[in-house]
């Protein structure tokens, strides 16, 4: 599978973290988006991120997938230190993510878009004396994916005539599609309706336990019920870290952030 | 097989056919050699419809690589050198020049990625123009000569078409590959493909080689056909007519380059012998083009036909449809 | 087809003498039939007006003549070319192959030219050439196929400049050519007509072809500070545009000038208009020569264009023509390489562009013009200031030695 | 003045997508649209604004007496019709102050007192610290924030909204639905485009659910919902 | 080589040649720097507005009127343009490109049709005469007053971008044409405005650089060629970076020519691709 042709990760004995952040922080200009966050993943883990809009929360997980590189602090992806490694690096080690605003192949079709993802970079991509075959593995691990999450349908489709939510959609299958061996998630429900929602919620339920996921959500049943732990920020800086009851229950977090709805 | 790809197929055999028996209509030497003409910016115009379509690199510079992959040979008869290596000096200079190309513009996207090709092909045009103890300067290298057995005029061409044969099936097939879906992919959103562990830069890299190569082999054939390099075949202008030929045909089309490519030689030589003002023809030609066939005649009619056979009544007319749509994926 | 594989360096004298004998006595006896002719000239693109000119004055000739000659009729059919050689060929190619003519004429350019004498000599049509002034065409290249008509040689047309510019007393010289062959032809020519006659080029200074504005090399020019500048362009826009940075500097009383044919040709007068009186320039053609054959020539070609005044393009087109009817009219109908030794054995003593005679390499000895701008009945004219008459294309030397040097560069100026 | 969509057909060159929906707006009126994912929710907003594609095929679309079926965009914002488009759409380019001003601005028969960017600020205080940024850097629920002001710059007598709720944190969700709440009192109509359906059923009092047939299938009280929540079930999933 | 005179006038020359690039440049800043349609008509508007300033500077010796005229001739070209073929396509890059590279070719063969092939430049009764003179540096006014020329429409051009509304229009257009549309713009004639402005600065740059360079077949390949190295080199849409791109091409010109002129050939196109190699948006551009 995808994880066969990697590089070898660094050292990586069980129960060693796979993702390290250690007083990160990011700067623009005058704007301190991110402010001496430091975070640890266990293997398996499951951790949600909340705070109010502008907190720093997609800055935060931009330093941890490469698209931006930290102004104070270190990464570390799988006892690797990654602050200076780019995007495909960090990839090709086994970080799959989505994006918070879709960033999807417009021109080509829904099965292709996944087909893309799912070969990821490989030897497979490569291939250029002979054209994609409809039957071989990656196609149906693509149309496998696009199954979970409900758009089978329309995998003939090409992008641009895609719903906002189906796009949401698709963006979550890329992500999956690629077999990640730590999974990044940035307001993967935004845009899904109520179905989709729960359909989202299940998927994520089926992974597998030993994958460990990073959720960013304003949706609280999922930010807090599909995750082991919750991390509040505020500023750029942190505010609270405990298990979900514990946050929802923190007069701050109540105060900052959850709305009458959730408070209930 | 789908129905679509037996049409194609069929219809490209017949093309094939048409294009194979054209010698032995009682067509002239002159004829023959138009047509030769046309072959040859048709094969070069595939390699720029392949790049631009598939990378979303529009390139200015595939008029340079081409006359470079020339000059390679040109120099090599020039110096006495046999047919063996000015084939192959030929190819090596064009896959060089390729390759800075490429390493260079890698980074660029776009306009971006336009204007490098265009300055590094008026790099080679000054080459050629200055370096006259190489190239002869503007006076160019006259007397290369094909192989033996391409000699006749009508052997050449049936070379030609087997050549257009080739590396259009070639390039149909890379587009279709794998290796297709990931430059569209890149086309798109590089961001996206870089956080699926693409090294965006070497698939485009990959690209631009097999499109550069190919211009070369195209360069080659060119100057098998005139016996002759000049800088005028590196020329900014010729790149431009490239590009023209690839959008006129309809660009990510499989024969639109040919048809492209016909109607731009037709006017410049053959138009052009009745038609004083013949320039205006083909602006004109070009601008009702865009009218009313905005994607390219082939691009065009082979949208009407499709609509025609689903038999659908849309309501607005096409608005933009992107470059990739044409390119379609088999259905599993 | 006959293919032309004589080594081309070897003069093609026997042929030219053969049939100029045998022309001599069939003459009468061959007038009938017609002669075609494949005119190639760029129309378009940006040598429109050079082009246009040249085949207007073919043209010129023909309507004041008539196109019968000793009962041979001259069909013409024009092909352009935008200039560009492969098309050039292309035409070529469809003029001899599909049209079948008997002779083809042109094109413009040095380049184009060479590649269209290349083909047509290997398929035996003859070529004549206009206006083009590639020195290979009839040196290294030379062939009994290919004749230059109305024009010399770049170095040759331009060699008599650098003996006037000595013979008025200057010492040094600069000079500022196209950096490509034409320019290192010209400027050769200049420079050993100067040094041979006791000048020394200081400097030299190189445009690149395209440049459009030419006040750093102006700069240089007024800083090099020589007695004389020397100043070449290939024609079309460089000359005005030279000129305007020129004259802005202020340069035009204090730094003697002395520019090439092209560069103060009628297009360059037309331009600027009165600002370059008093201009010098060196050229085989001069329309302000007092001469009963320029007036008349001239007069004719004012009354069909709009009173303008033909420039080395119009005498160029005008003067092949004047030979070709000549040679018809005394040898009848004569085609393939009798057509091209017919002409180069023949001497044309009233050419528009003074006494005319032919090498054996199938070049013109002819004069060479100092000229200077002039007004003359409101008219603006390159008026001669003095003559040199029966000009070759060896710059003193002989042929066998000057071919043995390496082709003009900006490395070897002779 | 009220909006009218009678037995409208849209569709886009590949498919069609209404088939006859039916919606009424009356003034100051709120009127929450639901529907799951590509139900065609944004294809009919879309439609009422004039953008194409898609092309209505048959049907009408009526603002306070006028026929605006085929009119173009910047002339149905001028009636007083005006967009929270969806997926934000901010100028990426211009800075928040600037998406702000860019906007022409109606000054006749506008619901309250005219809009300006302090009273935008006033409403999000989270856009007045981040004025002088460009809106491409900004937060996905900054930008939000920033097409809803936008959207109030042009003074409009119908603000329409296609999923304004994405993205934004829940403490703004209930600013959002006060402020909104006020602001009809001042006589400014709501169309809102949901998939968050508690809010929906906060801030609208009537609801129209589009299904995957293309219609206005149902069409209710919000309070009918509340007390019989099987329309939900069935076209919603929930 | 090196003394001041000659590193003064070089400097000169290097500046005025700089403000003739930002000139014939600017029409196309605007147009596709900011709207983004890739006009390769430009060169031929170029050409269009030259020939019609010459004329009229020809027959009435007014400098002025010649480049109102000008302006307003080549506006109604683009007028035609824009609203007859361009709005068909718009937004859509490559057919844009083609339509544009037609109308170039039906412009610039019209305009030999009709204007012949001769070079030609601004008739000296029209020009500013004469050349300041200050110790032993002598230079002409006439470029002088083409720096001046660039300067005003450079300070104009990026008030219009900075601090009107229109400027703000444009750029929320390019990011979202339909959005802006939607919030009450009628942006199809924002941008024929501008596209009609773009023209009319085409024609003022054609005419005022007929004084320096000539107009003549094939002047539009090369306008546009240069305007096109000189937006790319300073950033797309940048009027900042235009400027700089110019003047930066302009001096390295003047003094490579001088001092290493083997290299004269490359000095405008190498400085843009070295640019873009390492900064592949440009010196002012904001990267994508
Ligand atoms: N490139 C940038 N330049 C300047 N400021 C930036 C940039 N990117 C982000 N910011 C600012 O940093 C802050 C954090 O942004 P971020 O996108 O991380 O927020 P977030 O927590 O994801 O918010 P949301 O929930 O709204 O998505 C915001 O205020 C934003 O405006
Ligand atoms: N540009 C388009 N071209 C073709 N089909 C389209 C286009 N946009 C949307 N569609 C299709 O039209 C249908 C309705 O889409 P629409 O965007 O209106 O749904 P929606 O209800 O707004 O969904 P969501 O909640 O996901 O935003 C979907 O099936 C979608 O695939
Ligand atoms: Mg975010
Ligand atoms: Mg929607």
């Amino acid at each position: 599978m995808a994880a066969a042709v990697r590089t070898a990760p660094g050292p990586r004995g069980p129960g060693a973290p796979v993702l390290v952040a250690d007083a990160v922080g990011k700067r623009f200009g005058g704007v301190q988006a991110v402010d001496g966050i430091s975070l640890t993943m266990a293997p398996g883990e499951r951790i949600g991120v909340i705070g109010p809009n502008g907190a720093g929360k997609t800055t935060l997980f931009k330093l941890l997938a490469g698209d931006e590189l930290p102004t104070a602090g270190t990464v570390e992806l799988f006892g690797q230190d990654v602050t200076r490694v780019g995007t495909a690096r960090r990839a090709r080690l086994g970080l799959g993510r989505t994006f918070q605003v879709s960033n999807l192949f417009r021109d080509m079709t829904v099965l292709d878009n996944v087909r893309v993802a799912a070969r990821g970079g490989t030897p497979r991509a490569r291939v250029f004396w002979r054209p994609q075959r409809p039957k071989d593995e990656i196609s149906q691990r693509a149309l496998a994916s696009l199954e979970s999450v409900g758009l089978s349908r329309r995998a003939q489709d090409t992008v641009a005539d895609l719903s906002h939510g189906e796009q949401r959609q698709l963006e979550i299958a890329m992500a999956l599609v690629t077999e990640p061996e730590i999974l990044l998630l940035d307001e993967p429900a935004a845009g899904l309706s109520a179905v989709e929602r729960s359909t989202l919620r299940r998927l994520i339920e089926e992974l597998p336990r030993t994958l460990p996921i990073l959720l960013i959500e304003h949706d609280m049943s999922l930010a807090l019920g599909l995750t082991d732990r919750v991390m509040c920020m505020e500023n750029g800086r942190h505010v609270v870290t405990g298990t979900p009851q514990e946050v929802r229950d923190n007069e701050t977090v109540k105060a900052i952030y959850l709305g009458r709805r959730d408070k209930k | 097989m789908t129905r679509d790809r037996k049409v194609g197929l069929g219809a490209m055999a017949l093309l094939l056919l048409a294009l194979a028996s054209y010698p032995y209509l009682g067509t002239s030497g002159y004829q023959v050699s138009i047509a030769s003409t046309v072959l040859i910016a048709a094969i070069l115009a595939s390699t720029v419809n392949f790049l631009a379509a598939d990378g979303g690199m529009a390139s200015l510079g595939h008029g340079a690589i081409a006359g470079a992959a020339a000059y390679g040979a040109g120099w090599a008869s020039l110096q006495g050198h046999s047919m063996a290596t000015q084939i192959a000096l030929a190819m090596v200079v064009g896959i060089l020049v390729t390759t800075v190309y490429g390493v260079l513009s890698m980074r660029t996207n776009g306009i971006y990625f336009l204007m490098v090709t265009l300055a590094l092909g008026m790099v080679v045009f000054g080459l050629a123009y200055r370096l006259s103890s190489v190239t002869r300067g503007e006076n160019g290298i006259t007397g290369i000569e094909r192989p033996e057995v391409l000699a006749e005029p009508w052997a050449f061409y049936l070379f030609l078409v087997g050549c257009f044969a080739v590396t259009t099936a070639a390039l149909w097939v890379v587009s279709r590959s794998p290796f297709g879906a990931t430059l569209r992919g890149i086309r798109d959103s590089e961001s996206r493909m870089r956080s699926l562990g693409y090294y965006v830069p070497a698939y485009k890299l990959g690209a631009f080689m097999i499109s550069g190569t190919i211009a070369s082999l195209a360069g080659l054939l060119a100057v098998w056909h005139t016996h002759f390099v000049s800088p005028s075949a590196t020329e900014l202008g010729r790149s431009v007519l490239l590009i023209v030929m690839v959008l006129l045909g309809g660009l990510g089309t499989t024969l639109g380059p040919l048809v492209g490519a016909a109607i731009v030689i037709l006017v410049e030589n053959v138009v052009s012998n009745s038609v004083e003002r013949w320039p205006t023809v083909l602006g004109l030609i070009f601008i009702l083009t865009i009218l009313f066939a905005r994607a390219g005649l082939v691009g065009s009619a082979a949208k009407v036909l499709r609509r025609r056979r689903r038999g659908t009544d849309a309501g607005e007319p096409d608005t933009a449809e992107p470059a990739g749509l044409t390119t379609t994926t088999t259905i599993p | 087809a006959p293919a032309s594989s004589e080594d081309p360096t070897e003069p093609p004298a026997e042929t030219a003498g053969a049939s100029d004998d045998e022309t001599g006595d069939e003459a009468p006896a061959q007038a009938e039939g017609t002669l075609k002719v494949g005119y190639i000239s760029p129309i378009t693109g940006n040598f429109a007006v050079a082009g246009q000119e040249m085949v207007d004055g073919w043209n010129l000739y023909w309507e004041i003549n008539g196109n019968e000659v000793n009962g041979v009729t001259v069909e013409t059919i024009v092909e352009d070319d935008a200039g560009n050689p492969e098309i050039s060929l292309t035409k070529a190619r469809k003029l001899v192959e599909s049209d079948q003519v008997d002779v083809v004429v042109g094109p413009l350019l040095a380049n184009t030219a060479l590649a269209v004498a290349e083909y047509t000599s290997s398929v035996g049509v003859p070529n004549l050439h206009p206006v083009a002034a590639a020195d290979d065409l009839t040196q290294r290249a030379a062939n009994d196929f290919t004749v230059r008509s109305g024009s010399m040689s770049g170095s040759q047309a331009n060699y008599p400049g650098g003996v006037w510019a000595a013979d008025q007393g200057h010492e040094t010289a600069v000079t500022l050519c196209p950096d490509y062959a034409f320019g290192w032809e010209s400027c050769a020519g200049f420079k050993q007509g100067f040094e041979q006659n006791g000048g020394e080029v200081t400097a030299q200074f190189w445009y690149p072809n395209g440049t459009s504005d030419f006040s750093t090399y102006v700069s240089q020019l007024q800083s090099a500070g020589a007695d004389i500048a020397y100043v070449a362009t290939a024609g079309g826009a460089p000359g005005p545009d030279f000129m305007r940075s020129f004259l802005g500097l202020g340069l035009k009383d204090t730094q003697p000038l002395l520019m090439n044919c092209c560069s103060m040709d009628q297009a360059t007068l037309r331009a600027m208009g009165t600002e370059v009186l008093g201009i010098h320039s060196v050229s085989n053609w001069a329309e302000g020569r007092d001469a009963p054959e320029v007036a008349e020539f001239n007069a004719a070609y004012a009354e069909r264009y709009d009173g303008k005044i033909p420039s080395l393009n119009v005498a160029g087109g005008y003067v092949t023509a004047s030979q070709v009817a000549q040679v018809l009219a005394e040898n009848g109908l004569v085609t393939g390489d009798e057509l091209v030794a017919a002409i180069s054995a023949t001497t044309f003593e009233d050419s528009i562009l003074g006494k005319t005679v032919f090498d054996e390499y199938n070049n013109p000895v002819s004069p060479v013009y100092i000229r200077e701008v002039q007004e003359v009945d409101g008219q603006l004219l390159n008026v001669p200031i003095e003559t040199f008459d029966a000009v070759d294309q060896w710059l003193g030397m002989d042929p066998e030695e000057a071919m043995a040097r390496p082709n003009y560069s900006q490395q070897f100026q002779g | 003045m009220t909006l009218e969509v009678s037995d409208l057909h849209v569709g886009y060159a590949t498919a069609a997508v209404l088939h006859g929906v039916d919606l009424t707006v009356g003034d100051g009126q709120s009127v929450a649209l639901l529907g799951r994912n590509g139900m065609g929710k944004t294809t009919l907003v879309r439609s009422i604004c004039g953008l194409r594609p898609p092309t209505v095929a048959r049907g009408s679309i009526v603002f306070g007496g006028e026929d605006i079926t085929r009119k173009a965009p910047f002339q149905i914002s001028r009636v007083g019709i005006a967009l929270v488009p969806q997926g934000r759409r901010v100028f990426g380019s211009l800075t928040t102050t600037e998406n702000l001003t860019v906007v022409p601005r109606r000054r006749a028969a506008s619901a309250g007192e005219p809009w300006t960017v302090e009273r935008v600020f006033e409403f999000f205080p989270r856009l007045a610290d981040r004025s002088k940024q460009m809106a491409r850097s900004l937060s996905g629920g900054e930008q939000q924030m920033l097409a809803i002001g936008r959207a109030l710059m042009t003074n409009p007598r119908l603000l329409i909204m296609d999923e304004p709720s994405e993205g934004l944190a829940p403490a703004i969700l209930d600013i959002i639905q006060d402020r909104l709440a006020e602001l009809r009192s001042s006589g400014l109509s709501i169309l809102l485009a949901e998939q968050n359906v508690d809010l929906a059923l906060d801030i609208a009092e009537h609801v129209v659910i589009i299904d995957d047939t293309g219609r206005s299938t149902w069409t209710g009280t919000a309070a009918q919902l509340r007390a019989d929540t099987s329309p939900l079930e069935q076209y919603l999933g929930i | 080589m090196f003394e001041p005179v000659f590193l003064a006038q070089q400097a000169l020359n290097g500046l005025s040649f700089g403000a003739l690039l930002f000139l014939l440049a600017s029409g196309l800043t605007l147009v596709f720097g900011l709207q983004r349609i890739v006009n390769l008509a430009h060169g031929a508007f170029y050409m269009l507005g030259g020939y019609i300033g010459l004329v009229i500077a020809t027959l009435t010796g007014n400098l002025l009127l010649a480049v109102v005229v000008a302006m307003i001739a080549v506006g109604v070209t683009a007028f035609v343009v824009e609203v007859g073929l361009l709005r068909f396509v718009r937004g859509q890059e490559m057919p844009e490109v083609l339509l544009t590279i037609g109308v170039m070719f039906v412009v610039a063969d019209l305009c030999l049709a009709i204007f012949g092939g001769d070079p030609k430049t601004l008739p000296a009764a029209a020009s500013i005469q004469g050349a300041m003179s200050i110790g032993g540096l002598i230079y002409p006014w006439y470029r002088i007053f083409v720096i001046g020329v660039a300067v005003v429409i450079g300070i104009a051009l990026a008030l219009v971008q900075t601090k009107t509304r229109v400027g703000a229009i444009v750029r929320a257009g390019v990011d979202d044409r339909e959005t802006i549309s939607a919030m009450g713009v009628n942006i199809g004639w924002v941008f024929t405005g501008m596209f009609v402005v773009g023209g009319a600065l085409a024609a003022l740059s054609g005419t005022i650089g007929s004084g320096v360079i000539s107009v003549r077949p094939g002047i539009q390949n090369e306008v546009l060629m240069y305007a096109l190295v000189v937006i790319i080199l300073g950033g797309l849409g940048s009027i900042k970076g235009a400027a700089v791109g110019a003047v930066l091409i302009g001096l390295i010109d003047a003094f490579a020519k001088a001092w290493i002129p083997e290299l004269a050939y490359f000095t405008i196109f190498a400085p843009m691709a070295l640019v873009l190699v390492f900064r592949p948006s440009g010196l002012f551009g904001r990267a994508t």
